[in-house]
């Protein structure tokens, strides 16, 4: 028999990829070894669904409020650019004592502050048939865990003249995009971002550093930043002007920066099918003014309202997870969830929306409670309101 | 949550100063107010010219919004069956305009224009859009000046939180 | 001039993949666009230190306390099984009412709990020589946003036994591993998790269901869990007799379950530079005990000690990011912190654990304090101190 | 932090009812007082001959450790030399062997082993440690009854918490 060590068949250090057919019994063969990088089961496939300047997140396929990076919603307005770290420089000038360059290694190099928050698109809200996911609903908001320095200690260094109102932000892609953001934002949360749930930020969401406005406008969170502007007036650029502002009743409402709370249920949800007895009613709630403080869900159309469970910790300016329990009968009805924010602001509904803001809605910053119908066969649908 | 910053230094003393020529490389944004906009001008004909060359194959011949055709750029001149949102009807004002083609457009070949292109550019679609005549030259003194009707339209939101709908 | 829509040369809907040489001018050429999956920077490239039993996390490159799914430390004992989740069942039995199955859709149809919280290897801890990175000394701790179902609600619906006081957990791969764990972690806070920082568990971490016990020896936390059986006393299974027990003091001591709190400063570490004047050092700590309540920082080789900030919000039984400011001249020395957790516990030299244990220590539950040093030229060292 | 779980039904009905069946094909765990043991049974001799041709290979040809070599599996007989942690020096219980043996060797084959294999296989590993004589049968009676002097070694966990160390 062999006494010397003999050349084993499971060292091979492979990065790690399961194969798409399970063994009939994997208690009986050896799996792959561990790797430098995972992967995902070849069973699940969660995937945004991409336009050419967008992608959505899969909401109903979220357990819980980390967005996995890779499947981080996208708006671009001219793609991904790609950037190399060592090249990457922000500038900081205007209304400045001194204007300054930071390479990112300077960056890293300050004090730095995590927080988890989302970010929202000021357009996300698709509607107008039943047979939508919530993916396809409300697709354009994302949370990770951000790791930046604040801008604040930023500005400390290069010496902010005391006139100064606003400052420009700037994307280092293609559309070189530029927003203007009262600087008081600056001097209250606002981060140059260069980390994204642990690891370095993805170049989807603005590798190698971005700004994160937590709460506000995902356009206003400028990728890519290359470049901020102190000034004592904003730019009206074409990203504040032609685009990020919508008709309320006869005039144009510009520099809503701030995103509304809402809340959408991911399941039950369109096209998943229920059975009769409990079923935990799940999805997320949020606003850009602060913490969650209430998401009530009701199961007989709006008639009556229940207080849902918010998974702790419920933090500020962040998706929040919440859950009911309830026992359906079988009987067609209507779900529907309102959440309630730290300033008592409440969801409105669509009607309340148009009522206050005229029938000509639309566009941008629209936050209607959303229902879905569940048919006795235990089909759910989405409700599509009309308005106009 | 945010943290505190009162143990912090004076400075960190990371970082380097930027001279003028750094800024002036990246620093091409304008202001309604004309601030950043550069030397140079151009005139309505000459703009048309560059546009058709360079820009009509995304937002059509004539930039007008064309009913069933989805072109790759949206229109950027109002058309008098059109509903959609362009210069002519919804642009505030036409410093704007200088400030995002010359940074975005064409967008198969951002940042490749001149100065002198873009204020051609400018003369031209202001113009087809009817607020300034077909003679009128565009450079940094007259470009701030032109009125764009929807400027009145535009207000800032002054919602005050709490729970209104508004 | 062509007024018909031109193919548009931007539209396409590939996976995006970033080209791992970037243009010399990224603003004036278009990126690539939206697509299904996201992927990192070119530029970026964390990576797993594998063995062919273990792999570990890289904790230097990371900013906050999330790890990237695909970066979570493995330790296998038959490699990674691939399980059909259409097939998975968990099999709940022995001292119950009733013994029960579950299928994967089963376990998520009971309500959901998410929790954030660390899973680390025992045997974490490894010395030797000066030039260790924090992944190869402390890299089998990883920490992601779990979601599943308490075991407290299974074992409400199959109906446990008074005299009941512990259960085995068994896992689904080749090494069928098997755990004894005391009934009242069950009772207390151990979950069946499928959801993994918002998706579908990995299959490194157990796809589709594990044990999570919260704080515990990551060995218990059995992965691709199909069975449960309820019992009046603990099996003695390999894992707990042969493994995961340590010499104290001439006996061997087992069953030790949670993990005693720790602390390691990733930032500034080997084989980082740091130069003269501000260093923000950064670290992270945890305890299998609860909360971490106070991170002590020592800049002179632990003559004095500061308190560093905890990164909010700072969970129980989860990795606590913490950070302090500190001016370096420039000198010879040597940094080093050390946790106190809610307990009132506080992290040991190595001394008073060789003290406590005897000279014989080693191998499993090992949490002494660790020291790096940092020469005059800003090499930063591991001080691995001798204790044999 | 944990969800109360007051408004919980008594049952939410999801999931089956196991049968006996069901239970058998995956319960075949072993206490240390024999639950579990099966029939059949095994002796040293039989147990040799199985060790060469399926156990060698990998963790030697008397499963002793050999200075300098590093097998692909631990050594298992404690030898005179030697410093690993071994059956003979470090395992508690004689049923542990039984239950690892069967549910996860030969490493490239688990699960493959019959009762009678694995009996023997204990019988040949205890009696190389030196526990058992060469002739003693292992079986569901005799297996449990088998003294292995590390039990004696193997203390619980006696730390209360706090700031003790220890
Ligand atoms: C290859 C296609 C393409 C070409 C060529 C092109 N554009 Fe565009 N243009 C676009 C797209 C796409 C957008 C929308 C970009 C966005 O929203 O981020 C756009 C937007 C615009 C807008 C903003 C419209 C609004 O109402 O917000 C203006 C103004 C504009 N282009 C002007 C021009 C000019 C001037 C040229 C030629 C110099 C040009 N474009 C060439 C595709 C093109
Ligand atoms: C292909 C290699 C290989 C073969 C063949 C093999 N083993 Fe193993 N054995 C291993 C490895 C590797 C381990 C360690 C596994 C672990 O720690 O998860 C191990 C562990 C063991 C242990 C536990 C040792 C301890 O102290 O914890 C026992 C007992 C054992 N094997 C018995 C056997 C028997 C009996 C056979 C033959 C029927 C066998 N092995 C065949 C590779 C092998
Ligand atoms: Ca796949
Ligand atoms: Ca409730
Ligand atoms: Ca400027
Ligand atoms: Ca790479
Ligand atoms: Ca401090
Ligand atoms: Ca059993
Ligand atoms: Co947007
Ligand atoms: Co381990």
């Amino acid at each position: 028999a062999a006494v010397l060590p003999v050349a084993s068949s499971f060292t091979g250090l492979v990065q790690e990829e399961v194969p798409p057919v399970a063994p009939a019994d994997p208690t009986k063969v050896q799996g792959i070894p561990p790797g430098k990088i995972g992967t995902r089961s070849p069973f699940e496939n969660p995937a945004r669904k991409a336009s050419d300047i967008s992608s959505r997140s899969p909401l109903q396929d979220f357990y819980s409020t980390i967005t996995p990076s890779d499947l981080h919603f996208e708006r671009h307005h001219a793609g991904i650019p790609n950037i190399d770290p060592e090249k990457y420089e922000l500038l900081i000038h205007g209304m400045v004592d001194r204007p300054m360059k930071f390479s990112l290694a300077d960056l890293k190099r300050f004090p730095a502050f995590t927080r988890t928050c989302f970010i929202e698109c000021a357009g996300n809200f698709r509607r107008g048939k039943a047979e939508m996911t919530p993916q396809e609903i409300l697709g354009l908001t994302s949370q990770s865990e951000w790791t930046g320095v604040m801008l604040s200690t930023l500005l400390r260094e290069v010496g902010v003249h005391p006139k100064a109102k606003w400052f420009l932000a700037e994307g280092g892609d293609a559309a070189l995009l530029t927003r203007s953001i009262p600087i008081e934002k600056a001097w209250d949360d606002a981060i140059i971002a260069y980390g994204q749930n642990g690891e370095a930020i993805r170049p989807a969401q603005g590798y190698p550093a971005r700004l994160l406005l937590p709460g506000w406008e995902g356009n206003t969170n400028v990728k890519w930043l290359r470049r901020i502007e102190i000034s004592d007036q904003p730019y009206f650029t074409r990203e504040e002007t032609s685009k990020y502002t919508y008709p309320v009743n006869g005039k144009i409402r510009m520099f809503s920066f701030e995103m509304d709370a809402r809340s959408i249920i991911t399941y039950p949800s369109y096209p998943q099918q229920v059975q009769r007895g409990w079923i935990e009613i799940r999805g997320i709630a949020w606003s850009g003014r602060g913490k969650v403080t209430k998401v009530e869900v009701s199961t007989d159309a709006g008639k009556t309202w229940n207080d849902a469970n918010l998974q702790e910790p419920v933090l500020s300016k962040a998706h929040t997870y919440f859950r009911h329990l309830w026992q359906w009968n079988g009987a067609e009805t209507e779900i529907l969830s309102r959440v309630t924010d730290e300033t008592g602001y409440i969801q409105p509904t669509l009607k309340q929306l148009v009522d206050a803001r005229g029938a000509d809605i639309g566009g941008y910053h629209m936050n209607p409670i959303t229902s879905w119908i569940i048919k006795r066969n235990g089909q759910v649908l989405f409700k599509p309101e009309k308005y106009k | 949550f945010i943290p505190a910053q009162g143990d912090y230094p004076k400075s960190f003393g990371f970082g380097k100063t930027a001279t003028a020529a750094d800024i002036a490389t990246v620093d091409f944004d304008i202001r309604p107010d004309g601030k950043g906009l550069p030397a140079g001008e151009g005139r309505a004909d000459s703009g048309r010219v560059i546009y058709v060359a360079k820009c009509a194959a995304c937002h059509g011949a004539d930039g007008k919004e064309i009913k069933g055709v989805k072109l790759p750029g949206p229109p950027l001149v109002t058309s008098a069956k059109g509903k959609s949102k362009t210069i002519g009807n919804y642009w505030p004002y036409a410093t704007t305009l200088f400030d995002y083609v010359k940074r975005t457009m064409p967008y198969n070949a951002p940042g490749s224009l001149s100065n002198d292109e873009v204020y051609a550019l400018s003369a031209y679609l202001l113009s087809a859009n009817k607020f300034i005549s077909e003679n009128t030259v565009m450079n940094a003194r007259s470009l701030p000046k032109v009125v764009m009707p929807a400027r009145d339209l535009f207000v800032r939101d002054d919602r005050k939180g709490g729970n209104e709908v508004k």
